[in-house]
């Protein structure tokens, strides 16, 4: 199949709520090519989780989705339910946050790790255990074989972790979404994941997103960047550029506000006033506006569209920031 | 679970409060009511209902008017299960309470009592207490109380645990908070939703349990009308006059749905993931 | 559970079916309390219908039998009973060849043995007190002399009704608990298998004195304690008998759904019982103003629909019945009266009522609660009691104002006697009147019917005038069954003859 | 943590040995507080032995004769020295060993006890992880409804109406009575049935509302977003691994329910007539049968005492997380 | 065995808080864990000590500990020179009020059916001060936090957001003007945004009320920011501790080291980091023989299983514990070994 691995149009997804509708996404549009590794960063709140899940069908059961997804060149927005189902479970991978809560305690590991392989592929039980086995040892998991039988809780975090990513590769999709797969762990054991998952996409030339609330997880490991905020996408490019030069006036607040290592004691840090906005609300214009320092006229009626500069970096903004970030 | 019951909260938990406010008006006013004394013959026994004005639901096997008996029998129940669920409510979350903040051996023994109580037969406690005090009221009230203590010392045990792993309760400690404070101020108050919520349920039950009492033979003594006491009566004429049984179940299955039902709903208001702590 | 005097007359319920005797036929009849305590005929107090009464007709047989409405004494396994002209010596005399199902022979000293044991403080039996200071000589293998004390013309009723059942004596010799665990009589059934609470099979005595009797292989007892739905078990075919205990009512309710009721009426039943020893009602006046204040026939009704108010201390088939209606009539302006004259001596009438659990008693306590508390000066309170409370605190301490019994008064002996008799075994009114005693003596003594009659008119006239007691509905002895069931007779105070029982039809 | 489960027997054992130690105060305490009740009620067995016509000079002599006369505390520490050599005495009421007499009675409860846990968790476990799968939907509503009727029923009630529908309308089964397992298995269910239906009416939605409740927060884990975005079939999804982890509050709630029906299907047993433990109770309290209910009492505490025992052992067993921990 | 030798303080003033031989114990299903493990430092007037390490290294039991929330099992904590683990239950409320504790979960700690008035007022309430001072004080604490008291003062902890929360937790340690401040994991909570907010909040009331700080968290950016000594904590012990600068600057101890490393930078450019660790912190009920961290030290040596290193100084205000500390013996970096039981996978 030639073309991208993964076109997302103009997504939204909006939640009915008692304090009105949620617009936790919002109109996004995203191109992800195999072996590429694209970082989605952003604040809680902002909708990044929301995204990937309804990029994967996964969007709380009364929101209202619309947009275009294509996977591979297959439409998943035009399939039926369960077909939909069906090619993400065999095509999309997905690492969640805590690898406690993501497996299921009261089943071994090697049994979660081979239902899926099982149900899609329609492996015996053993062929499904010699694969568990095989995928264990693939992410790192020591002594594989007897690990199988073990539960959930057996393990440590990092690999409980190691066990979500055999699962979510147990039917070699073309796509993994790691979902704030290190946050819950240890920087020590964070390096180790991150490292693994990279790799892995390296090797087999999987599509990766990697989404995040740290910049300093997505700064070392993402070929393209996009930065979310209210449900939007406001600054996409290369890593380099949006790190490097942001244009984005809540990238370049969000890079300043970061206690950095190399920085002597007591620095003081810029600070983003207020809190990141209600998703609930419906004012027009920027999203960032009431939090900016550079905000005019047009930034309080007029939502700034997504441009494009050279190099694929694109901002929405009308009053970009220039320069490099501290 | 969190939007069920608000949602079908709707008619159903306005029908359910409305036909417990009225029980509840009717219990507390009957004395201002036009109604015949409960134990005085108004006519002929087993008297049809709608046969004669007032008594439209006629009378039971003494002649006794059916609808004074069962709003003083309305009177009767709340009072027991509204009673035996305060005393419960009260002495199982002060223990509760008690068991997660002190821990340790107060903690065992407190559990050994509650315990003991579970493991306690009830109908001998029931039985041997109405036969060593005079059976009534009080005496029911008592009882049942005693013997639902532990669902509501588990329940307020779990609910002030799960304060005190939410910090704040340390965090007054940390103010310098003496024992009474952190307990009294600090602990207790965020106790009191989950426990009033499932107070409501247990009511329910305790209205139930009232009524297999009477049934067996144990209950409010003669000649005061407790719904279960009107039930367990009305069976000798089952055959004969079948609104004697009717009448009073249909007022206790009423009560009791409308108590589960309010009860429920409060209780996912105020602890969404409780489950049933019975 | 109903309490009962332990003593009946004579009388018999003749069937007209002829039962089949067919082999394999099982029948079984429905009881309401277990024999808990086993079935030592020396140790039962509680010989109602429901109880222990036709457990012991089944196993032990009947040495004579009283009939129901009568109060007639018939012979059973015994031949016959016979007083001499004072009424102080009895002569008994047995059947030949008639032998226990252990092979010990039912001769003279077999009856000897069980009534001397009876006697014997030691044993406890509650029966003692019916054999005290008689004597017992056997004066053949088949004749048995019976000494009593003083006079009693009705004694033979006595032994018809209390001490009719007679048990082996080698197998009470050998081990008394274990007999009452495993009774071993000369009746038509002997006991095959017990399940405590649950059910008792007895198998055909092949033994049995009367030849080709029983009829019935097979007779099953079982317990249900809910009386409704020991009529739903015959109704539904699980049994083919059952007895439903006291209440009237059940017997329509039987009838209502297509089942058999063979019954006996009978005289006095349940009666209301004042303490006259102690107050308020050692106070006439007070027990004239209850009486007075009640409608008998409201409270018959009321208590036991279906059932009427008895108008005499003696059944209408009763030789002694007087023929009109003596009992008090309501008089509620006079019963006000009396209460306002109570009040007015600084005594207002204030009792509590005594009542055990049942539901005939419960209601009967709130009927009276619910009629008195109409008038003024006077306050009523109910109190129920479990059985051993009842027993202890009404029966055996006498601490009670107002409770009731249930006395059945075919002849009045020897139930109104105990009952009446200022040392009867359950006048618990503490009531004392030697003219009633005298007359009680009287009637007791004389074998003149006249006399009798007399006697008993006068013990009735002292009786409504001081009212100690007051019967409060007809006695009808019943037992509810299917109309497969046969030769149904009752004796006693209405539990059947077992021998005559027989399966028509299949 | 792997490690974890190396140091586990030695803890465990600690953990067994503070339980028992608190159980053995439980029973102790339960034991105590029966005696010293039945002590309390007024009344005393030689009356129900004696009956009416009894003397009180009769009484005062039997009760001296079973020692009813001692004081409490000797009484007490009699019963319980032959407790301990596993004699509880002889009923008062029948001269019957007591322990003889529980245990006759004790398999009738047991088997309606646990045919009403059985019949209820058959109807509780589709119902509920069906009707917390669609929490609002149709079969929901229905179910919630009828759990909230159903549990509004006093169980006397329900008795009354299924012996009039199922025994006296249609004569499917008997009205009352008993058949044991001699009679063979097929009758003995016949029997067996009503009762256990009436006592199962009560308990069905307490188990049904429970797993509904868990269903729907299982629901909401990750595991189970984890499982549906790998795009495995829904009801492999309900069953595999949303009922799983259920599995053990439902297992213990069924054990409470068990022995909460073991202790209390008094009012069953009665309606009924089975000669059953609530039976034996309701006629041993009333005649102060004081061997037997204390015998009871000991049966019951005994039963709580185990049933949470092997709750726990359950758990230890059953849940892989407490299992290594 | 002590863990830091009292003499060379760089302040000639006694220190405001002295830790020696900190213990505590805690109970777990499986055993007794010890989760602090004779930890020791001081903490001198207007400073902050920095407490960094990862979960489940005991730094959050070591600060409350130090508060007696609950007390340690063993060792001493000197608070302005009074023993605080010797004092009775009424007494050391007496103390409470200079000592205060900032939380991790700022809703957690404030109780939710309060009002955010009566919260802050709660402690001097308890301190019996008169009430007509209260309210001012309330007021100006609020204030000083950037709340505007008239309009938050009737609202409830759930009306506000993680920030504000934090603000009103602050608020109500500051207004009983204590001299030490635990502040643990204050800012885990917040997002990136608002967390600095908070770490600026907290330099600015250090700063104006002299305020001493024991600043506990995972975040090494954050620690280094906040903190003049810092004390990295494994394993229920502290394997490093001193001046800031030559701690980040030049780690002595191979934790530290791996610790900084793994640190995701914010920066694309930033130099590749040195070999991963291997492996994860064992369990602590069952803490490795000798060096607590050797089970995963690229340097380790027999020796470390043997004996348990003790805390030595390598520079001024500068402690180690270890035998092959990284400041003397310089081992290249190269030559530990590179490869992890995990599979290799470095930035691209």
């Amino acid at each position: 199949m030639k073309g991208p691995l993964l076109v997302v149009e103009d997504l939204r997804c909006h939640i009915p709520s008692a304090r009105g509708t949620v617009r936790a996404v919002d109109g996004v549009s995203l191109t992800l090519a195999r072996g590429q590794v694209l970082g989605l960063v952003g604040e809680s709140g902002c909708g990044k989780s929301t995204l990937v899940r309804t990029l994967v069908g996964a969007a709380p059961a009364r929101a209202s989705v619309s947009g275009a997804i294509t996977v591979s060149g297959a439409s998943l927005t035009d399939m039926p339910y369960e077909a939909r189902r069906a090619f993400v479970g065999r095509h999309v991978g997905m690492v969640f946050q805590d690898p406690m809560s993501a497996l299921n305690p009261v089943v071994p590991v090697g049994r979660q790790i081979g239902e899926a392989v099982r149900h899609h592929h329609g492996l015996s039980r053993a062929a499904a255990r010699a694969r568990a086995a095989d995928l264990l040892e693939q992410v790192g998991v020591p002594d594989p074989g007897r690990r199988l039988r073990h539960y959930p809780h057996q393990f440590s975090g990092g690999l409980r972790q190691r066990i979500t990513i055999a699962m979510a590769l147990s039917c070699d999709p073309e796509l993994l979404i790691a979902d704030e797969a290190t946050t819950a762990l240890d920087v020590t054991v964070q390096r180790q994941i991150l490292d693994l998952l990279t790799g892995l996409a390296r090797d087999r030339g999987m599509g990766l997103i990697m989404v995040s609330h740290d910049l300093g997880v997505i700064a070392g490991r993402a070929d393209e960047t996009a930065v979310m905020y209210a449900g939007r996408i406001v600054e996409r490019g290369p890593t380099r550029e949006v790190f490097g030069r942001a244009r984005h006036r809540y990238t370049d607040a969000l890079l300043g506000a970061i206690p950095r290592l190399d920085a002597p004691p007591h620095t003081r840090l810029r600070v983003i006033p207020g809190a990141p906005p209600d998703l609930a609300g419906t004012a027009p214009g920027c999203a960032f506006a009431p939090r900016c320092p550079a905000r005019g006229e047009r930034c309080e009626s007029e939502s700034p569209p997504l441009q494009g500069e050279s190099g694929g970096h694109a901002h929405a903004c009308f009053h970009p920031a220039e320069g490099e970030t501290t | 679970m969190t939007n069920t019951p608000t949602r079908r909260g709707g008619t159903a938990l306005w029908l359910a409060s409305g036909w417990l406010g009225l029980l509840g008006l009717l219990a507390l006013g009957v004395g201002l009511l036009p109604l015949p004394a409960p134990d005085a013959p108004v006519g002929g026994p087993n008297l049809p209902p709608f046969a004669s004005f007032p008594e439209i639901l006629g009378t039971d096997g003494i002649g006794r008017s059916v609808l004074s008996r069962l709003i003083h029998g309305a009177r009767i129940s709340l009072t027991v299960s509204i009673g035996a669920t305060l005393l419960a409510a009260v002495l199982g979350g002060l223990l509760g309470v008690l068991a997660a903040y002190l821990r340790g051996f107060a903690e065992s023994v407190i559990g050994v009592v509650l315990d003991a109580i579970l493991a306690f037969p009830p109908l001998l406690l029931l039985l041997a207490l109405a036969a060593v005090v005079r059976p009534g009221v009080g005496t029911l009230v008592a009882s049942l109380g005693l013997l639902f203590v532990p669902p509501f010392a588990r329940l307020a045990k779990a609910a002030a645990l799960a304060r005190l792993n939410r910090e704040y309760v340390v965090a007054a400690e940390a103010l310098g908070a003496g024992h009474g404070r952190l307990l009294f101020r600090e602990l207790m108050p965020g106790c009191v939703p989950p426990v009033a919520s499932y107070a409501v349920v247990m009511a329910a039950l305790m209205i139930m349990v009232e009524g297999a009492l009477s049934f067996l033979g144990v209950g409010i003594p003669p000649p005061a009308p407790s719904w279960g006491a009107m039930i367990a009566a009305g069976k000798d004429f089952l055959a004969m006059s079948p609104q004697l049984v009717l009448v009073p179940c249909a007022a206790m299955f009423l009560t009791v749905l409308s108590f589960n039902t309010v009860g429920e709903h409060l209780r996912a208001r105020v602890d969404p993931g409780a489950g049933d702590a019975r | 559970m109903i309490f009962l005097s332990a003593a009946c007359s004579a009388g018999t319920q003749p069937q007209g079916d002829t039962p089949a005797t067919g082999s394999g036929s099982a029948a079984t009849v429905v009881l309401g309390v277990e024999a808990v305590r086993g079935l030592d005929p020396a140790h039962l107090f509680n010989l109602t219908p429901s109880g222990d009464a036709n457990r012991l007709s089944a196993i032990f047989g009947v040495l004579f039998w009283s009939d129901t409405s009568t109060g007639k004494v018939n012979p059973g396994i015994g031949e016959s009973l016979t007083a001499d002209d004072d009424g102080v010596e009895w002569t008994m005399k047995l059947r030949e060849g008639v032998t226990f199902t252990d092979g010990t022979p039912l001769d003279a000293e077999a009856v000897k043995f069980n009534y001397e044991r009876i006697a014997d403080p030691d044993t406890k039996s509650p029966l003692a007190p019916l054999l005290e200071g008689v004597t017992f000589e056997a004066v053949g293998p088949r004749t048995l002399v019976i000494k009593l004390k003083e006079a009693n013309h009705a004694f033979d009723r006595v032994i018809a009704t209390n001490l009719t059942h007679i048990g082996s004596p080698t197998a009470i010799k050998k081990d008394a608990a274990a007999f009452a665990q495993n009774p071993v009589g000369a009746g038509p059934f002997t006991l095959q298998d017990w399940v405590r609470d649950d059910h008792m099979t007895l198998a055909r005595n092949p033994g049995y004195f009367e030849q080709g009797k029983p009829l019935l292989d097979t007779l099953t007892f079982k317990v249900i304690a809910d009386p409704a739905q020991r009529i739903n078990a015959v109704a539904s075919g699980q049994a083919q008998a059952a007895v439903p205990g006291s209440d009237l009512s059940f017997m329509a309710r039987a009838e209502g759904s297509g089942l058999k009721a063979a019954k006996a009426p009978a005289g006095g039943g349940p009666m209301l019982i004042f303490n006259t020893a102690k107050p308020p009602f050692d106070d006439l006046r007070a027990r004239q103003a209850v009486v007075l204040a009640l409608d008998t026939k409201e409270l018959a009704q009321v208590v036991d629909p279906g059932s009427t108010p008895p108008d005499s201390l003696y059944g209408t088939s009763s030789p002694f019945h007087p023929g009109t209606g003596v009992m008090p009539e309501q008089d509620t302006a006079r019963a006000q009266e009396l209460l306002d004259e109570l009040a007015a001596a600084g005594e207002p009438l204030k009792f509590t009522i005594s009542m055990p659990a049942s539901g005939f008693f419960r209601r009967t306590s709130e009927y009276l609660q619910s009629r008195l508390s109409t008038l003024k000066n006077l306050q009523v309170e109910i109190e129920v009691l479990d059985n051993a409370s009842l027993d202890r605190q009404v029966f055996t301490n006498r601490d009670f104002a107002l409770s009731a019994q249930i006395v059945p008064v075919a002849d009045p002996e020897p139930n109104l006697y105990k009952l009446l008799h200022s040392g009867g075994q359950t006048n618990y009114m503490g009531y004392r009147n030697p003219d009633v005693d005298a007359a009680l003596d009287m009637g007791r003594g004389s074998s003149d019917e006249g006399a009798r009659r007399e006697a008993y008119a006068e013990v009735e006239r002292l009786v409504v005038a001081d009212l100690p007691v007051l019967p409060i509905r007809q006695q009808v002895a019943y037992t509810v069954h299917s109309d497969k069931l046969s030769g149904l007779t009752l004796h006693g105070d209405g539990c059947l003859l077992y021998d005559r029982l027989g399966l028509a039809g299949s | 943590m792997t490690a974890g489960a190396l140091a586990a027997p030695r803890v465990r054992l600690g953990r067994s040995a503070r339980r028992a130690a608190h159980l053995l105060a439980v029973l102790l305490l339960v034991t105590l507080a029966a005696a010293a009740l039945v002590d309390l009620m007024p009344g005393s067995p030689s009356a129900a032995i004696l009956g009416p016509t009894a003397t009180p000079e009769q009484l005062a002599a039997m009760d001296a004769e079973y020692g009813f006369d001692r004081p409490f505390p000797v009484r007490y520490l009699d019963w319980v020295g032959g407790l301990l050599t596993g004699d509880l005495g002889r009923s008062v009421q029948s001269g019957q060993p007591v322990l003889g007499t529980i245990l006759e009675r004790l398999p009738v409860t047991l088997e309606i006890a646990l045919l009403a846990v059985g019949i209820s968790l058959l109807v509780a476990v589709p119902l509920g992880v069906y009707s917390g799968a669609r929490v609002g939907g149709p079969l929901d509503r229905v179910v919630t409804a009828g759990a909230s009727a159903l549990m509004s029923i006093p169980v006397f009630v329900a008795g009354v109406v299924l012996i009039y529908l199922l025994a006296l309308t249609t004569g499917w089964f008997p009205v009352s009575g008993w058949a044991p397992l001699s009679a063979g298995l097929a009758e003995n269910l016949r029997f067996a049935f009503l009762p256990a239906v009436a006592l199962a009416v009560g308990e069905t939605p307490t188990l049904l509302r429970l797993l509904r409740g868990d269903v729907v927060a299982t629901l909401r884990e990750d595991f189970v977003r984890t499982a549906a975005t790998r795009g495995l079939p829904r009801r492999y999804i309900l069953f595999r691994h949303v009922l799983r982890p259920s599995a053990l509050p439902l297992v213990t709630m069924a054990a409470v329910v068990f022995g909460r029906l073991l202790a209390g299907s008094v009012v069953v047993e009665s309606l009924f007539a089975l000669p059953g433990l609530g039976g034996l109770a309701l006629q041993s309290i009333p005649a102060k049968d004081i061997p037997v209910i204390q015998g009871l009492v000991v049966l019951v505490a005994i039963t709580y005492v185990v049933v949470n025992m092997l709750v726990d052992l359950g758990y230890t067993v059953l849940d892989p997380r407490t299992r290594a921990r | 065995m002590t863990s830091e030798p009292p003499t060379p303080l760089p302040r000639p003033e006694p220190p405001l808080l002295r830790v020696e031989n900190l213990v505590k114990r805690f109970r777990v299903p499986g055993g007794v864990i010890e989760a602090v493990s004779r930890v020791g430092f001081t903490l001198g007037r207007a400073q902050t000590l920095g407490l960094v390490g990862e979960s489940g290294c005991g730094k959050s039991t070591t600060g409350r500990a130090v508060l007696q929330l609950p007390p340690p099992d063993a060792g001493s904590v000197r608070f302005r020179g009074e023993e605080l683990t010797a004092l009775s239950r009424r007494d050391m409320r007496r103390v409470r009020p200079s000592l205060q504790i900032v939380w991790q979960d700022p809703r957690s700690a404030l109780n939710p059916g309060r009002r955010v008035r009566d919260l802050v007022a709660e402690g001097p309430v308890i301190a019996g001060r008169p009430r007509a001072e209260i309210a001012g004080r309330v007021d100006a604490a609020l204030a000083e936090v950037g709340l505007n008291p008239a309009e938050v003062g009737d609202r409830r902890p759930h009306e506000f957001s993680g920030g504000q929360c934090q603000r009103i937790a602050i608020a109500r340690a500051l207004v009983l003007e204590p001299d030490l401040l635990v502040c643990d994991e204050p800012v885990a909570s917040l997002d990136v945004s608002v967390q600095a907010q908070v770490i600026n909040l907290l330099q600015d009331v250090k700063a104006r009320h002299g305020l001493s700080l024991l600043f506990i968290s995972h975040d090494l950016g954050v620690v280094r920011n906040v903190s003049d000594r810092v004390a990295v904590m494994y394993l229920g012990r502290i394997v490093e501790i001193g001046d800031v600068d030559s701690v980040y600057g030049a780690p002595a101890h191979p934790y530290t080291r791996a610790l900084l490393d793994a640190v995701p930078v914010p920066d694309p450019l930033a130099p590749p980091p040195g070999p991963p660790l291997k492996g994860e912190v064992p369990s602590p009920l069952r803490p490795p023989s000798g060096c607590r961290f050797r089970t995963r030290c690229p340097l380790a040596q027999p020796v470390c299983a043997e004996q348990a290193p003790d805390l030595r100084p390598v520079g001024d205000d500068h402690q180690v514990a270890c035998h092959f500390s990284l400041k003397e013996s310089p081992v290249s970096r190269s030559s530990a070994p590179s490869r992890t039981a995990v599979q290799d996978g470095g930035p691209r």
